[in-house]
């Protein structure tokens, strides 16, 4: 799974991304793209796999004052290193709190305290519904994932919820073969209906992160790149998803990664390239 | 009142039964691998295993033969991958192990309906999810206060828990910190409990600091004392999570014939925990122990008279 | 993040509306008297006053005209007897104060509905008694499981919860030892949140035991840190219940020219709790301190870098 | 509410009652057969008032093992002096667990922990059903009670109850104001049944002890006078019940209070008397 690097690009990239030194990979601008997309928030919920490193990211740089919260029932980590598993020691040494999963699913996220839940994902459609389930039937799937986990709850309940994932014509999909987490479900009208009727406290998806670029959800629900990476292609981003995308008017191009970003990716949190590698 | 200290091989022995509902539990903390290597070792079979996480302790259990259902809400090795000898035997057209599927706090909120005796237990999740179309366990249920639908979960009761813990007394007063997972309410739910610590102290230290304890004597049927008992999975303040290890058995777990050599060298091979422990060596479990103290300060409950 | 320290005076007028549903919490332990007497003392009006057990701190309350309905599920000066001023407006047919009354795993159910923002919390209270007849709130409800019928209760979402504890941090991280009551249940369940603490601590203290923490600062509004705040409730550790006080209180609460004279001179002829203590007394003061310490001994978390 | 001593009864009982020295009031044998009845049992569940004396005492002499449980939140409590109220700083420091009320409640309590649940009760009928609410009329009553507390549920969820309360033509009713807790209901067929469709744990009362004598149920659910307390007389005990009371063939005479029960009652648990005066 290793990546090519890329050469800093030229041009109003480059230019915006003072400070960018060499060349980064695309899953190294991933993770910064996400990591920035926390600047303001108070309390994130953070999900396993790129949410982790995408989080602590922010923590280190754009958001210090932001609340990590572990599904395993840590509110206020401050992580000494980057954990491979979102359940470690070091999540806990330091804390503000632990409380049992119980409180921490029900207190804290039901009760709607969560900002952000950030979310992994296998699959999902132009309405940021999610598959982290199965390929395939369900009963004799062609790969069996993971699952919910917490994911079902936290797309329910967060505020809003941040996905980031890699994009394919595998995983962005005209249609998931399993929700496993809702995001707009056929729409905004009807999500936001189905959402006030059933007491929900969240909003659904905000924003979605991949390896090409940025999405947020328009009006109709729907996902629309509003920002491509350095490097990354329209063609690139056409070829690598399921249906036709809504492409901003005002398309920007993301800011390459900084030095300090990359420098805090490769040095401190994943020194052994678990995550980028 | 009488000490429960047994040894894992009469522990497991006496309380876990072929056909039986088992649940090992502990989120990515606290996860007795000592237990589901005795369960492997003294070849139980048919067993229900459920657990939030399997994790590589049922990755192991299924591929050592004990198991027949999985009920759980997330499987994987976490920031690795898959967990593959469980994917040998539910991917594709020859899938043998049942699965009952939830999410996380489906999982927590069937343990508290267990604890709490409780038919059900209502949660927000599920609602436009395809869950409740796969578990027809899952189900709606109307608020009596005329304001919507909910989903509720069927209380889980297991026939037998097993949590580890950092100690305990000989009655089985159990004393955690550090992440708390569901293993208090899987211990309440559940009809027999085994409780697996690194020290077994005296009464005095539980009841120096009741607020810390989160099972009681009570419903624990036998303490196991096993220090290193979790790993690889890890006790908070006694040795670091085996990130080593979980990355090394997913070559292994990918190879049917591998895993069986592993089993057969790391579980069948050795006669417990203390043999496995002198196995891994010296310095991988020196290696593992916590950097430096971080020590939780002292409160007064005062004596009152 | 800033800091939420407030006085007294400053944290009850931001925070306490008239109309306001209010939650002072604390099961005999850690109950917020000076919170109660600031409120009577800024004379809000027309408050409905949510409590387990109403006790002294309410009967003063409802004294002071503050209360225009109960909630609670035991009414009584523990020990003693009953709530005289309640009585005076609750028996007979004058009765001007409502009343919405349930059981202690009630009430407990209530506030946990609000913390986990459920639409009801099913318990298996109050079959075949007479609460469900004079509560229209509680509702019996089927099991999705065809298990039978069970009773719920609605959420109960205070506008202002008030706890007391040993101690927190500026942002409000907030912990407490002894008994934890259903203190945390109706913090979460709140809209605003007032902590009255008996130390103020550094965010290190906090930190070094995360375990110990009932209530993040996330959902406290205001930290006050008033010594002695909880008498004649009691803290752990730091003083005993002041069973004088609640026998005393008896006499005068029989008579209701006594019971305002008791308001003018310890509620409104005083500016707040400071004063409260100084005319209390250095010996009774310290006649409540504990006898020896009771230490609770330190666990090690661990760094892990 | 100061009661007369009476002298040590001669006859049969001052025989059994070996150790038993001078006088002794009705209250003082009222808590002392309570506390008796908790030979042989093992977590209790301790209530405010009475039952909070005569537990206490179990635990000093039948049942030194029995494992208090205060509805605050204690499990294991080893009070060193007798509480006045049953929340107290004396009831934590070296009890074996302390809870939020909702595990006590909920993870105790209704998972069918509990042996014996111990109430008192402003109001009784013959088939142990409870009134802790209001003499009179609910919405406008002659005497508001306390109402039910934890009575309720542990009327429900304890494998057992006992009662502990002085008996008067105004507690021992015909018909109860306010069901607060269920007893055998209508007759102990009725209540067997309703017990099991619900999937209650309890099976209602067991003992009732009062200042005259101890009561069990008999088959049909109806309380039976089993034992009289020395120097109380079976026309005391039906002037002062709503009721013709079922009366034990072999009626017993309760033995006296030895020394060791009155001194610890006197000097250890109730020095100031005001539990027994």
């Amino acid at each position: 799974m290793s990546e090519q690097r890329m050469p800093a690009p030229a041009g109003p990239a480059s230019a915006s991304a003072s400070g960018s030194a060499g060349g980064f990979s695309r899953t190294e601008m991933m993770i910064v793209a996400a990591a920035r997309a926390l600047a303001g928030q108070r309390v994130c919920f953070v999900g396993v796999g790129l949410p982790n490193i995408a989080v602590n990211l922010a923590k280190r740089t754009v958001s210090p004052d932001l609340e990590l919260v572990y599904e395993a029932g840590v509110f206020g980590a401050e992580p000494a290193r980057l954990p491979l598993s979102i359940g470690d020691p070091t999540i806990v040494t330091g804390a503000t709190a632990v409380t049992s999963m119980l409180e921490l699913f029900g207190y804290y996220l039901q009760r709607g305290l969560i900002d952000v839940g950030f979310l992994g994902a296998a699959q999902i459609d132009r309405f940021g519904n999610i598959n982290t389930t199965v390929i395939g039937d369900y009963a004799h799937p062609k790969t069996r994932l993971p699952g919910s986990g917490g994911a079902c709850e936290i797309a329910i309940n967060a505020r809003q919820v941040f996905v980031i994932m890699r994009q394919s014509a595998r995983s962005f999909v005209e249609r998931i073969d399993f929700r496993t987490s809702p995001g707009n479900l056929g729409g905004a009208e009807n999500a936001a209906r189905i959402r006030r009727e059933q007491g929900w406290l969240g909003s659904g998806p905000s924003v979605v992160v991949t390896d090409l670029g940025v999405y947020h959800f328009d009006a109709s629900g729907e996902m629309r790149l509003d920002s491509l990476h350095p490097g990354a292609s329209l063609d690139e981003v056409r070829a690598t998803m399921g249906w036709d995308p809504r492409i901003a008017d005002d398309l920007a191009t993301t800011p390459a990664p900084t030095a300090d970003e990359l420098r805090l990716i490769r040095e401190e949190l994943d020194p052994d390239g678990m995550y980028t590698k | 009142m009488s000490s429960k200290v047994a040894s894992m091989r009469d522990a497991v022995a006496d309380l876990v039964r072929d056909g039986d509902t088992v649940a090992i539990e502990g989120f990515t903390h606290l996860i007795s691998f000592a237990a589901g290597h005795e369960i492997i070792r003294q070849r139980k079979r048919d067993l229900t295993l459920a657990r939030m996480t399997p994790d590589l302790i049922y990755d192991q259990m299924v591929a050592g033969g004990v198991a027949r259902k999985l009920i759980f809400s997330w499987l994987g090795n976490p920031g690795v991958g898959g967990l593959n000898a469980i994917r040998r035997v539910t991917e594709g057209p020859g899938a043998s192990l049942e699965m009952e599927e939830y999410s996380h706090f489906g999982m927590v909120a069937r343990y508290t309906a267990g604890a709490m005796n409780l038919p059900f237990f209502p949660l927000r999740s599920y609602f436009e999810t395809d869950l409740p179309k796969v578990n027809p366990l899952i189900r709606p249920i109307d608020s009596p206060y005329g304001d919507g639908t909910v989903y509720a979960v069927p209380p889980l009761r297991p026939d037998v828990t097993v949590i580890h813990a950092q100690r305990a007394d000989a009655e089985g007063n159990t004393q955690v910190w550090g992440l708390l997972g569901c293993q208090k309410e899987a211990a309440f739910a559940a009809d027999r409990v085994i409780v697996v610590v690194e020290e077994l102290v005296e009464g005095s230290i539980i009841r120096a600091d009741p607020n810390r304890t989160i099972v009681p004597g009570i419903v624990v049927d036998a303490v196991v004392v096993e220090p290193f008992g979790a790993h690889p999975s890890y006790v908070q303040g006694y040795y670091d999570r085996d990130n080593r290890f979980y990355r090394d058995w997913d070559p292994i777990s990918r190879d049917a014939a591998l895993t069986d050599g592993w089993l057969a060298e790391w579980v069948h091979g050795l006669s417990g925990r203390a043999e496995y422990v002198a196995k891994l060596g010296e310095e991988r479990v020196t290696s593992l122990r916590p950097s430096a103290p971080a020590p939780s300060g002292v409160v007064d409950y005062g004596e009152y008279r």
